[in-house]
């Protein structure tokens, strides 16, 4: 046990972190120390520069060995941010960490306070309260819980394909689980990717098949997670599989059965080609989907509607694979840690009416276009619009749905690159004059600014001003039979009316619809948005509140491909790190009974959510079992005889606290 | 449900045909309702650029007496005028989203003895005859049909902006389902809730007609017989400058501009007298519309 | 009435080209002229919307049906206001052309409550006696002000009438034969409509003189 | 709604308001203000508990005795609490506990229960400076200086009959 | 032969249960006499106050002391005992924890006075007449002790060595405090003077608990029928009996009536009233503010049902006024 295991003498070493200005310039740090100093118990009272700096923290160890302390508070930024590092420091001092305690005076004070008297005077209130708590701090010992080396990776477009491979080279078993048939998300519809233009199918369409190849993924398409249960390093999950009915261990992919089906022509929307052509019942989203199945939408086999097809398709397949009576199966493993990738939706550009989404039939969302210009796409690469023309003029409007407080007030980062990229598209397809719409050009990223010069090159127009109506309201003979544009140019300070025969919408990136269900059943948070949120806006941008769970890509708020890798790979080292140190420390805050005091009053069973505690009948005490405690300490509020404690957070600690906020209250 | 209705000032002068056909049809319809007692003017555009409280109070005096007239449960206002529907409405709702704005009004109100508990719900006639009383009502009762007669619905700015409930801001679809059920077919084009300039053709009228003028002209071209309104300034302004703005622009602009009110009339065959049709500085040939057959291509 | 500081988009007759010539404008604005609390002021009495949050898109200009007829976009009303600009803005056309159809209110992706804001400015332009002479929207508003105030209820031949004495005497008679045409279709009313309970409009409206603001 | 933080500090009173947050929601919420340098009322001093299920209605009672004006206590969305069910037990308790405060003559404005997400910082800010105006609105609620008070009326006793010195005793 | 241990009882605001309680130790009194001297017990002996103000300081080895403190008098022969014994013990609740007359402290010693001299139903006093404190009747004074504001525990006026609690303490435990005196083994100055457990580990029905109680409505004993053999709370009937400290051998329950918590807290605990309400509201079945609501409107008197005899010494004190 370390050098001081009972409560034993209080000897309190003070030390309050200027951080630079951070807290400097607000709290009167000096003050605060002279103050600490008077209070009983306290040996040192100092200030520090950066007290999380290594001569800060070697600082402690050094006083704790000189001055023998035995009590260590450090006032400076949120416990979640430093207490485990100073825990470390104060342990390699030879003290027992959980004899230390925080004191937060920059995210609580320093930083949302502007009178100083008022701020100082709460920065000492706070110390006080530290001071007092510490007499009750007793040593313990940290807990450890195994990892199992198995990982989940929900979502397979390109952040998800990024992090299963990453963990799977590493030798780690992958489950990947995409609801969609097929793996490759948004990126496998674009066209090409900017800045540097290389086709999005040729880098992508690789890394799908290493992923269905590769021995150390599980790939589980066209399926869902149904339940999350456990605890990090411990996850149970309960995967929901569609049915396909298709036998995927005999589909070859040959798509005999789609040539042959009773439908000679499709009739379906494409998901894919997000609606611009028709599908068969029996279809495959496209040719390189992966796995490379087919599968039967039931909605629209009239098999399964009408139970009268003469079922071509089964005749077809010499491999016996097309089973209607397919069921939906339930699978279940262990994993030690998650990787949420779960990607965007695009934002419904029909919520915009001034810009005629569906009314003017050539408007078209960006993605649409992607699909139009693509040489796999419904027109073969060839620009034609839905009234069969070609055209000759093209407006794309920026920001459809973002900086809007209508619609969604953020950024959604991508569409100014995206809306250059397709500018030079356009342009190289039709030689069309293309208007851009902006209200800022954002080209911040490696090359960025560059590919925007070249755009200006290309003499694309740039019109800074934001579109106020797309009509069809001629005033002139040359707007005839055209789409007319609205907006001020603004640098001109003048409103323009311009005619186009296409305009295309830069949609933003929304969460999918069903982030909070996904983010309930996986216990993480939301930011007001609804994308997922991390523990720390710069310093744990993959990390959640929940231990072991991770998360990657467009889901954590809108992000382009590099950043969405990047962060994929992020998180795949996040959770190998968690990985190869085997097991996880957890705060020792778990609950425990006082035997002797305990009445058995049954009061704590029926309130535990994690059946933790049990009564044992023959001594006729409740007992609480420490590895399944999660230390919410909700008994030991209940506990009507007060014979529940919680460690880190005993009554007496929590009265001392109380006591020291307010004990210099000023005589009203 | 019974009704309180809310004239306005416009619509004892210039929209007389407004009202007369308004009270005509609600009475075919057998639409109960009652005058707002000794109400006062809305303010209108006008009065908030000399004193907003001023104007907020003035508007609110009638939401008061509204209250008092009918003691119980909500109020369903009727308000047939654009700007006093918008008026009342914004009043109504500026009082219910800043505390300043409703105690700084009930403060005037009290010197003249009244005071406002927010259960007015301003209606506009539109609403209630389509959402309230409803088409297939409306339909039953047809004894002209009015097949054939292509309609360019005008709703202005006022009533779909920005407080309406009942429709969209831009995009508004209440009086073409209207005059759809009443057998007429309703002309699309994008310019329903543009303005018309309101009081500018009075004030900057330069301004004020060109507004006119590329109202009437869109909807010439997409083939209109007629425009409907449902605001008595609105109508005043495409109907009263046709001429002018022949004369000045050098156009050939010739629609009879009428109220919705007026058409439900003639639809369900009341006398067109009755519907203040004499008022119209160009009266839709009726002979045409009301014959029982509705043979009335190219009517006018 | 006073010219716009910066030139009209519109095409000037030639005669006016070279007057422009002849005359230097400086193009410059010092701090010192500016009134660096306006922009609050103004925010102030349209229930503080946040002018300073306007990213400068331009969709109030862009769905304004007046815009092309303003000397200033509404777009620049807003940042001039803000950072300050008061000649310029309550001398402009723009806040009196506007015929408050609520177009920007809604569209506005900041949600600014632009018809509010220009409200505002008309009615610190008329208490600030800045409105240009005989620009006859101020009058008509306080003419009508003055009719309300007296009888509750407006009628509009007479508020006409009075409008035209006090701006252009002459439009009289251009309106003559349009007013004749609607007084026989009984659209023009002599009698004048009033509110019986006079004294509560009176007590509502403090006995204030026509157009003189609280 | 201004904050306390344009208030002369010149020492009049101000309200002291002890908040409880849970770590995982308000205490988070907490930080983001921080972090997104919302300036609010310096009237709140936090304690960080795990879950808001583990405040003790002693805590809040204890709070008041000892000279809080009001007491605060955030916790997670329902639904949202990191240990599944801590925030409804603490929605019942609170609610228990308002019943009684109303008995005692406790101004319910002093006492406050709000669900604020790891995400809506912008809300701590809100609350906190709501708080802190309504609790300056109903002014002090100083428990300890009515305490000091109340046992004056022994005091005049040890002055006239025991004298000074057994007064010490009591 | 050395004299008797003297040992003193007296009664402040109390109904005398209390001493009903000693003269209950029956025979045993008898033994109780042959050890010690009694030197003053004004319900049962004739000493006056000067008789003990006559004797030296600490020369009484240990005073029993009853009831709360509501006025002057009981106040200073409080401190007239405290200064003549060696040790104080705080005897039953309202020494303890204020007892019943703590309730008083939810109301004003003037809506006090006022309804006992003027608006109680069996009141006549048209002259509104209210006792002074002093009154001159031909010549000379008569003088009545000061009706205090607020009502206190023993401990909030006196130092106090022991509490020996119950409303009324059992025979049983007056024994053992005698006894534990006696032998001289002093336990640690503050102690209870009972065991310091809830009272449920000697509850007759504990076994009848279940372990997933929840409770959608609170119920009172007279308005249903009890089942003797059944845990009260388990039948909706609020028992103090988690929160309670043990000794009383459940004697109230045995009775078929719940435990009110006349022991007070145990020693872990520092407001009684807050851990009983805290372990029932935590058991509530329902989620929603409406409905949960509803379960507790089911709880007529919070004050009066969670801090039925600990009130002044509660963490409030009394209602705030």
């Amino acid at each position: 046990m370390h050098g001081n295991g009972h409560n034993g003498p209080i000897r309190i070493g003070f030390y309050v972190c200027h951080c630079g200005h951070n807290i400097a310039s607000i709290v009167d740090v000096k003050a605060v120390a002279d103050y600490v100093k008077t209070l009983p118990g306290v040996t040192l009272s100092c200030e520090y520069k950066y007290m999380c700096s290594d001569p800060g923290q070697e600082l402690i160890q050094k006083d704790i060995k000189e001055l023998s302390l035995t009590r260590i508070i450090v006032a400076s930024c949120s416990p979640l941010l430093h207490e485990h590092t100073f825990r470390v420091a104060v342990e390699k001092g030879g003290l027992n960490p959980y004899y230390f305690q925080m004191v937060n005076i920059r995210e609580n004070v320093s930083w949302v306070h502007t009178d100083k008297k008022a701020a100082t005077e709460k920065a000492q209130d706070l110390a006080r309260a530290a001071v007092q708590r510490v007499f009750y701090h007793k040593a313990l010992e940290t807990k450890h819980v195994k990892i199992h080396p198995d990982v989940l990776v929900v979502g397979g477009g390109i952040a998800g394909i990024h992090a299963a491979l990453t963990l799977a080279n590493s030798g780690k078993k992958v489950y990947l689980v995409e609801r969609d048939p097929t793996i490759g998300g948004h990126m496998a519809m674009f066209d090409k990717t900017f800045p540097t233009l290389d086709c999005a199918a040729c880098i992508l369409t690789p890394k799908m098949s290493q992923v269905k190849n590769h021995p150390n993924i599980t790939l589980w398409t066209y399926s869902e997670v149904a339940n999350v249960d456990g605890y990090v390093g411990n996850y149970k999950i309960t995967v929901r599989r569609k049915p396909r009915y298709i036998n995927e261990d005999l589909c070859v992919g040959c798509m005999d059965c789609i040539e042959k089906c009773v439908y000679k022509e499709g009739k379906t929307p494409d998901e894919f080609n997000v609606g611009l052509s028709k599908r068969k019942p029996v279809y495959i989203p496209f040719p390189q989907a992966t796995p490379q199945i087919v599968l039967i939408d039931p909605e629209t086999c009239i098999e399964f509607k009408s139970g009268r097809c003469k079922k071509t398709c089964v005749e077809a397949c010499d491999r016996k694979a097309i089973d209607f009576n397919q069921k939906e199966e339930i699978k279940e493993m262990d994993v030690g840690t998650i990787i949420l990738a779960t990607g965007y939706q695009t934002f419904d550009a029909k919520r915009i009416p001034f810009y005629g989404y569906g009314k003017y039939p050539n408007v078209y969302t960006s993605l649409e276009v992607e699909r139009l210009v693509n040489a796999s796409g419904p027109t073969g690469g060839e620009l034609i619009l839905r009234d069969g023309r070609h055209p000759k003029t093209v407006g794309i409007i920026h920001c459809v749905g973002s900086r809007d407080k209508n619609t969604n007030r953020w950024c959604s980062r991508t569409c100014c690159m995206y809306s250059l990229k397709l500018a030079h598209l356009l342009k190289e397809h039709t030689e069309a004059e293309v208007y851009n719409f902006y209200i800022d050009i954002r080209a911040a990223g490696k090359a960025y600014e560059e590919f925007y010069d070249k755009l200006l090159d290309e003499n694309v127009h740039f019109i800074r001003g934001r579109v106020a109506e797309v009509s069809d309201w001629a005033v002139r003979p040359s707007e005839e039979g055209k789409l007319i544009i609205r907006a001020e140019d603004t640098m001109i300070g003048i409103v323009r009316r311009i005619p186009v025969d296409m305009v295309v919408l830069a949609v933003g990136m929304e969460p999918q619809s069903d982030s909070q269900d996904v983010r309930r059943m996986f216990n993480i948070s939301c930011s007001t948005e609804g994308f997922f949120l991390e523990r720390h806006p710069k310093l744990a941008p993959v990390d959640t509140f929940t231990d072991g769970i991770f998360i990657a890509g467009a889901c954590q708020g809108p992000k382009d491909i590099p950043d969405s890798v990047a962060q994929a790979g992020a998180a795949a080292a996040q959770a190998l790190t968690l990985i190869d140190t085997g097991e996880i420390e957890l705060e020792p805050n778990t609950a425990f009974v006082v035997q002797e005091v305990c009445s058995g009053c049954r009061t704590c069973l029926t309130i535990c959510p994690y059946n933790a505690i049990s009564r044992d009948e023959v001594k006729q005490k409740a007992y609480i079992n420490e590895a399944l405690c999660k230390g919410c300490g909700t008994c030991v509020a209940a506990c009507p005889s007060g014979s529940i404690k919680q460690n880190l957070f005993e009554d007496e600690m929590i009265f001392s606290e109380i006591n020291g906020l307010l004990e210099n209250t000023p005589a009203v | 449900m019974k009704y309180l209705s809310y004239p306005g000032c416009s619509l004892r002068s210039t929209g007389r045909a407004y009202e007369e056909s308004l009270v005509a049809v609600f009475q075919a319809l057998e639409i109960q309702y009652e005058e707002l007692k000794d109400w006062n003017c809305c303010g209108a555009t006008s009065y908030v650029s000399i004193d907003e409280m001023d104007a907020f109070a003035l508007a609110a005096r009638n939401l008061a007496l509204a209250e008092t007239q009918s003691p119980e449960g909500t109020i369903n206002l009727i308000a047939p005028c654009s700007a006093c529907y918008l008026v009342l409405s914004k009043t109504e709702r500026y009082l219910e989203d800043y505390p300043d704005v409703s105690a700084n009004v009930n403060a005037k109100l009290d010197k003249a003895g009244l005071h406002y508990n927010g259960r007015v719900e301003i209606r506009h006639p539109l609403d209630v005859l389509v959402n309230d009383y409803g088409l297939e009502n409306i339909t039953k009762r047809i004894t002209y049909p009015l097949k054939g007669l292509k309609v360019a619905c005008y709703y202005g700015c006022q009533v779909v902006r920005p407080f309406a409930k009942f429709d969209h801001s831009h995009y508004p679809v209440t009086m073409d389902k209207l005059v759809r059920a009443l057998g007429a077919e309703s002309v699309d084009w994008p310019l329903k809730t543009r303005c018309c300039g309101g009081s500018l053709t009075g004030t900057t009228q330069e301004a004020g007609l060109r507004l006119n003028r590329l109202l009437l002209k869109e909807a010439q071209k997409r083939g209109a017989d007629i425009i409907l309104t449902c605001c008595p300034l609105c109508q005043h302004n495409l109907e009263c400058y046709q001429e002018r703005i022949n004369r000045i622009y050098k156009e050939e602009i010739d629609l009879p501009v009428a109220y919705f009110t007026q058409l439900i009339g003639v639809a369900l065959g009341l006398p067109e007298k009755e519907l203040g049709m004499q008022r119209l500085f160009k009266k839709p040939s009726l002979e045409h519309i009301t014959h029982p057959k509705g043979e009335i291509a190219n009517a006018w | 009435m006073q010219l716009p500081t910066q030139p009209s988009i519109r095409q000037d007759e030639p005669s006016q080209k070279i007057e422009k010539m002849k005359r230097v404008v400086r193009r410059i604005k010092f701090e010192s002229e500016l009134d660096l609390e306006f922009g609050e002021r103004v925010a102030e009495k349209a229930y503080g919307q946040k002018l300073l949050s306007c990213i400068q898109c331009g969709t109030c200009s862009a769905t304004c049906p007046l815009a092309h007829y303003m000397d200033y976009t509404p777009r620049k009303i807003i940042a001039m206001t803000r950072e300050g600009f008061k000649e310029e803005v309550l001398n402009s056309l723009t806040i009196w052309l506007c015929a408050s159809c609520y177009s920007c209110y809604v569209q506005c992706p900041r949600q600014i409550h632009i018809t509010d804001v220009m409200y505002a400015l008309k009615r610190e332009a008329i208490r600030m006696g800045f409105h240009p002479k005989r620009l006859p929207i101020p009058i008509l508003a306080q003419e009508f002000y003055k009719r309300v105030l007296k009888d509750g209820r407006n009628t509009e031949s007479w508020l006409l009438v009075s409008l035209y004495l006090r701006t252009n005497p002459f439009k009289m008679f251009k309106e003559a034969l349009l007013g004749l045409k609607l007084f026989l279709r009984g659209r023009l009313t002599i009698g004048k409509e009033h509110v019986h309970r006079r004294d509560q409009i009176h007590a509502i409206l403090e006995h204030k003189k026509g157009g003189q603001p609280s | 709604m201004f904050t306390a933080d344009e208030h002369p500090k010149t020492n009049t009173w101000e309200p002291r308001i002890v908040a409880f947050f849970c770590n995982w929601c308000t205490y988070t919420a907490a930080d983001l203000a921080g972090v997104s340098r919302l300036r609010h009322a310096p009237n709140a001093r936090i304690i960080r508990v795990m879950c808001s299920g583990r405040v003790d209605p002693q805590f809040i009672l204890d709070a008041f005795s000892k000279g809080a004006d009001g007491v605060l206590v955030g916790g997670c969305h329902p639904g949202d609490c990191h240990y599944m069910e801590g925030n409804y037990k603490a929605l019942r308790r609170v609610q228990l506990l308002k019943r009684m405060l109303k008995q005692m003559n406790i101004e319910e404005y002093r006492f406050r229960l709000e669900w604020i997400s790891a995400s809506e910082g912008e809300r701590v800010k809100t609350v906190i400076n709501e708080m802190t105006e309504q609790v300056r609105k109903l002014g002090p609620l100083g428990l300890p200086k009515k305490f000091q008070e109340w046992d004056k009326e022994m005091d005049l006793l040890d002055q006239t009959v025991n004298g000074k010195e057994e007064a010490v005793h009591a | 032969m050395p004299d008797k241990p003297k040992v003193a009882f007296y009664w402040c605001a109390s109904c005398g249960g209390c001493e009903e309680s000693v003269v209950d130790l029956a025979e045993n009194i008898l033994d109780v006499l042959a050890a010690v001297d009694i030197v003053m017990w004004p319900v049962a002996m004739d000493f006056k106050k000067k008789d003990v103000e006559g004797m030296e300081d600490g020369s009484i080895l240990v005073s029993f002391v009853n009831g709360a403190i509501r006025t002057s008098e009981q106040e200073e022969m409080a401190k007239l005992m405290r200064k003549k014994s060696k040790l104080i013990i705080a005897y039953g609740s309202c020494a303890h924890t204020g007892g019943i007359p703590g309730l008083a402290n939810q109301f004003q010693r003037e809506e006090i006075l006022h309804y006992i001299f003027e608006d109680s139903p069996s009141t006549v006093n048209p002259q509104k007449t209210r006792p002074e404190t002093q009154v001159i009747i031909n010549g000379s004074t008569v003088t009545l002790p000061n009706f205090f504001n607020v009502v206190r525990a023993l401990d909030q006026v006196i130092d106090v060595d022991y509490y020996v609690p119950g409303c009324p303490p059992t025979p049983k435990l007056l024994k053992q405090a005698i006894d534990v005196l006696l032998s001289g083994k002093l336990p640690e100055k503050g102690t209870v003077l009972a065991p310091d457990i809830a009272l449920c580990d000697e509850c007759p029905k504990k076994e009848t608990k279940p372990s997933d109680l929840k409770f959608t409505e609170f119920n009172r004993p007279h308005w249903t029928t009890i089942d003797s053999k059944m845990c009260l709370l388990a039948q909706g009937i609020i028992c103090m009996g988690p929160a309670t400290r043990g000794g009383c051998e459940g004697v109230c329950i045995s009775g078929n009536m719940p435990c009110t918590g006349c022991f007070g807290p145990t020693s872990h605990v520092r407001d009684q009233g807050a851990k009983i309400l805290s372990a029932l509201a935590s058991q509530v079945e329902a989620k929603d503010e409406k409905a949960i609501d509803e379960t507790l409107a089911s709880i007529p008197d919070p004050v009066g049902t969670y801090y039925r005899y600990g009130l002044p010494v509660s963490l409030l004190r009394r209602k705030n006024f």
